[in-house]
């Protein structure tokens, strides 16, 4: 009754030829997320600008931007709350995500909902909602109506080691793997679902110990290696887009940052932010894009400066939009009548 | 024309709607092969094939997750729960997810929820519960009751038609036990609007799904012994409400019966009593009366079931206490 | 004497209970090491140990059914939802199994479950809703929505101290915004008993939770600016609901307005207007009003989400329709 | 990243020593399943007199009495549907039993509710409620409270292959894996969830495949053999009972009726039943009792009257009894006041 667990695991640091263009928009859309995220918490949030929880991917936005960079049109990517980096590769503007977090009338939901809780279906994008890992069975909705359709398309779906516990989590898999749905599962195992660290959450040592349960294909990469999940995730979408089932990818990686804004994460031990510190994705990618002679200083400097521009824009105009009209509240609640 | 059974006539419209519009298909536990425990869709695994219909493992949450899905990119999902009761299992879903998508997202979701609901067949505290409160009360769900076999058949039509999640509630008492002639080809019936189903100037009892019938009884005994004539007014869809019907029958007979089999504190009848005392307060001749069941699960023993539903001895009893005052 | 806060009276009567009782145990995410999301079980782990303060993973329906097992055994667990909003995923283990459990096996599940609740941060859909109805509907489950701190560690006491399951709904816009002076020494308050805030005699405003506040205000401002003393009903708990208290207050008032902050069809209001309507109907000079939340999900943008909630100006306004009545 | 998946699988079909007292009460308990449930179905259901749903074990009856027989007193048992021999072991009788299916006062639920949804807590019998899984987790809090307590007690937990797929299933185990809480979990795989066969339900072959998922030692064995269920449900106590965690059984065997008494399982290949038929767990242990010499032919004779007699009396016993009295049925909501 002998059964073995393989998880194919991808340490490459390399993206072969083309690298350039490959190692551009990740770099780019990782500092485009990380400046963002900063500019929200460090600013927006102090200011009083963006209200409830904040939370941000520092440190993860190798694993919401390398899977999302592959994505064709037609594949669905079902984001969660530390995936900004999905959104802005999938053509969700800066703009307009500071509007939905600063809820404004632009936002993708009008300021009925805010930070990551937005989607937009013409770009391939669904807002999540908070109840991790209800998303899950979502996502297998979302894959079969594509095989109902004959479409050769996958769905993404991002989440973190905590929805794991969830039984939706279980529900979900459990029916895209009977159902050979057209799913690659991207896992941020940053190793504390708020406070709780891994070992009072799970019995196994890693969260792709459990892609068995299901029959299902599963790898293990460093998460904070943006070319090694890049590499995995081109892997599990062709497996997926061939019609062979889910896959799931285990991204190991760390949280930066408390849960949310309010939270100063005193629970985990310093010496864990610094070690991971010295991991940082995009310093890593980086190096590697210097080192190789992919990019140069000059080049790194002026996307940097691209970006902050970007977000200064962006938040400007964000920060002049003007708020819902409170007499449009009852609207949308069912369709409108004709 | 032959008759055709509450159970045929939703069946029917399933089928109908199924040949109509390829973007509609069935999914959950035991409809393919089985049909359904309750065989409502008998037969169609075989006519329309795996790929439309859908048979899951035992998983409420991720079968309603799925209809949101497939709903998002524009299908038509028809999902069935086997027993209203483990709709409970697939509540955050439901809630969280299906009712408010719309409001925060812009994106529709056309998913209809079906489910056997109610008691009378000894089915105990886990196979006779009515759980629409729990989706009315939810901003962004339809919930549909019908009580008839032309109405069940119409209105899972609209349902299915309609671009919002919609929980459909089948009474199981009235499966089998009632049946008329249907009109022949296409027809829906439309989500919100009552009907009144007898029409009286005395007193009004307002009910919905198989308290209909109960009503009904006792309205034709009332007129039969008391002389009384009473006006049944048949909700069919609980949301949204037809106010104007239930306003308007307050104002006519000034005396109000609200009847429901759900459990009384926090039952529909309260937002119906509190409707009509904002809006029609000064129609009323005699205290708002409900006839509901009490407040306690559903009891599987024969003479405990029976003293938890309402009947139409019960109804007459307040209807007469009504009358009188 | 130092004037506690709600969130500290809450957390000075779990701590107490703790101490008295060795069958007390805490059950939650993130209630140990991190001391809950709000704060409410802060230091407990490093006084009472793991074994009695035990963190989760994000399992919501495992947790209420954890509780129901040990409640079973005879054990106090007290739970916490990280938000109120979450309870939806143990819907099912609470109404099914904990709120059935005593009436059809006759075994007593004395577990209290506590979460935050409500509106008014800018917590958006999923992080502001108040789910009482769910609970109040289920018959089996009692529920209690403290308003001042007093009430809630009298509360929180007797929920703990309670053999059924309760539902203990703390309003995180309290937490830190109001307190007051508590006796010393051990006290209880007993569940089922409404509390006068304001006594008046023009109308009557019935509410709980965070919105005894809202009426408290408009109370105060009813009397100086227009002269009309209106009394004011802390329900404190919702199931069993004080039905005497509020009769009382509508036959003293004859004018009924009822306020909450959970969204209007099937909300509590309906329940009261019903009750009010049935068994006080000749007392009532004016139409039973109410002001609540409308049937949207609560929105997120602060211009929205203060158009959704019931304030003092929402309620003055029907309270000034309703004195002109 | 090798993990190897191992199931311990017992075939043994001998007890060892004592072989005699081992072997009689387990035949006894599952004759006198078999004959209780015969009489529920085949009589009192078609009398009319047995209302709602009739669910049996007939051809399961090993899986819930030979576990069963092992638990002492202070360990609790969480039986579901088809486990009725587990109530007859511990201790709940057949005219308590029967009067529970005919709804009278008698039964432990007063005729509250029906059929195995019953218990006695005082028996260490939890009445499970319909909604599958839903009893794991509680089975958790129940082996909570036995350790927080310091007794070195254990719960047995069963149920079908079919509850596997739930989310309550997923968050209980995952829970009282992390937890290392004193559960023994028993799958009777009979193949079917209603008419739903196994490869519409899981993509695993065997239910134990998933226990690696929890990091929780499984073993897979023959259902229909009394001594083997036995064999390892002896090393799963021991193991949980010794405080080293939950233990998973899963137990092949096949449902020799439909999934309740209204369903003639067309949906079954006719051969499947012919063919289980030949394991049929009572003769394959007269069998064996008789080859070995336990027990003799007039001893089996007497032990099947017996177990008649018992159910004759205890049928008309239970039909002698009083339905509840309806002015009581607002009772037991909540507790009494004073
Ligand atoms: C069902 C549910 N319970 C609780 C929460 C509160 N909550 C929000 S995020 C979080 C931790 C999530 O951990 P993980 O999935 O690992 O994601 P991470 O934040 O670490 O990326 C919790 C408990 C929630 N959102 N949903
Ligand atoms: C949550 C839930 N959904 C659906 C049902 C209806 N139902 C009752 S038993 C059953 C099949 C159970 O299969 P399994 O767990 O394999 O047990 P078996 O009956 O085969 O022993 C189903 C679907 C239920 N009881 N609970
Ligand atoms: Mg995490
Ligand atoms: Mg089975």
């Amino acid at each position: 009754m002998g059964k073995t667990v393989k998880h194919v695991t991808k340490k490459r640091t390399t993206a072969g030829p083309n690298e350039r263009e490959i190692v551009e928009p990740l770099l780019y859309f990782m500092k485009l997320q990380r400046e963002m995220e900063d500019r929200i918490e460090h600013k927006l949030y102090r200011q009083g600008k963006v209200l409830g929880g904040v939370y941000t991917g520092r440190g993860q936005e190798a694993i919401g931007v390398a899977p999302a960079l592959l994505a064709q049109p037609g594949d669905v990517l079902c984001p969660c709350h530390r995936d900004m980096g999905a959104y802005l590769v999938r053509g969700m503007k800066p703009p307009q995500i500071l509007a939905q977090y600063m809820g404004r009338e632009d936002g993708p939901t009008r300021g009925r909902d805010g930070n990551m809780h937005m989607g937009d279906m013409k770009l391939g994008l669904v807002s999540f909602i908070s109840a991790l890992a209800a998303i899950v069975p979502v996502a297998g909705g979302i894959a079969l109506a594509m095989r109902y359709r004959g479409q050769a398309n996958v769905v993404i779906n991002w989440h973190g080691d905590g929805a794991t516990s969830r039984g939706d989590w279980h529900e979900g898999l459990n029916l895209a793997a009977v159902q050979k749905l057209p799913i690659v599962y991207i896992i941020n195992n940053n190793q504390y679902a708020y406070s709780t660290p891994l070992e009072l959450q799970m019995p196994v040592k890693n969260v792709a110990d459990r892609a068995v349960a299901y029959g299902m294909p599963s790898a293990i990469v460093d998460g904070n290696d943006a070319l090694a999940v890049r590499a995995i995730a081109q892997k599990a979408i062709a497996y997926a887009r061939a019609g062979k089932g889910p896959y799931m990818i285990e991204c190991k990686t760390f949280r930066m940052t408390g849960h949310s804004a309010h939270d100063a994460a005193e629970y985990v031990p310093k010496k864990l932010f610094a070690e991971w510190a010295k991991r940082d994705p995009i310093v890593r990618l980086e190096k590697h894009a210097l080192g190789k002679r992919l990019l140069t200083k000059a080049e790194i400097e002026a996307m940097r400066a691209r970006v902050v521009a970007e977000v200064d824009e962006a938040v400007a105009w964000a920060d002049s939009r003007p708020y819902p009209d409170p007499a449009t509240l009852l609207d949308g609640v069912f369709e409108a009548r004709a | 024309m032959a008759e055709t059974t509450y159970l045929e006539a939703i069946r029917q419209g399933i089928w109908e709607e199924l040949e109509r519009d390829p973007d509609v298909f069935l999914l959950g536990e035991d409809i393919g092969v089985y049909g359904g425990a309750f065989k409502v869709t008998a037969g169609m695994l075989e006519k329309f094939g795996a790929r439309r219909v859908m048979d899951t493992p035992v998983c409420e949450s991720a079968i309603v997750g799925t209809a949101i899905g497939a709903a998002m990119m524009g299908l038509r999902p028809v999902i069935e729960m086997q027993f209203a009761d483990f709709i409970s299992c697939a509540y955050d879903q439901l809630i969280n997810f299906a009712a408010k998508n719309r409001f925060r997202s812009g994106v529709a979701l056309p998913m209809v929820l079906r489910a056997p609901t109610g008691g009378g067949i000894h089915g105990g505290p886990y196979h006779s519960q009515n759980p629409e409160m729990a989706y009315v009360h939810q901003p962004g769900l339809k919930v549909i009751t019908p009580a008839t076999a032309y109405d069940a058949k119409g209105l899972i039509k609209a349902a299915i038609r309609d671009n919002d999640p919609v929980i459909f509630l089948e009474h199981k008492l009235l499966y089998r036990r009632i049946k008329e002639e249907l009109p022949e080809g296409d027809y829906t019936v439309p989500i919100g609007q009552a009907a009144v189903r007898r029409e009286g100037d005395r007193m009004s009892i307002v009910t919905y799904g198989a308290m209909v019938h109960v009503a009904l009884e006792a309205a034709a005994k009332l007129s039969a012994e008391d002389g009384a004539e009473v006006e049944v007014l048949d909700l069919r869809t609980l949301m949204p409400l037809d106010e104007e019907a239930l306003l308007e029958t307050a104002r006519k007979t000034n005396r109000l019966l609200l009847l429901h089999e759900d459990t009384r504190t926090g039952g529909l009848a309260g937002e119906l009593s509190a409707i009509v005392a904002e809006r029609a307060f000064d129609y009323l001749d005699a205290p708002i009366m409900r006839v509901t069941a009490p407040d306690t699960p559903v009891p599987y023993s024969p003479p405990l079931e029976a003293a938890f539903l309402p009947d139409v001895p019960k109804v007459l009893a307040a209807s007469r206490e009504l009358l009188r005052y």
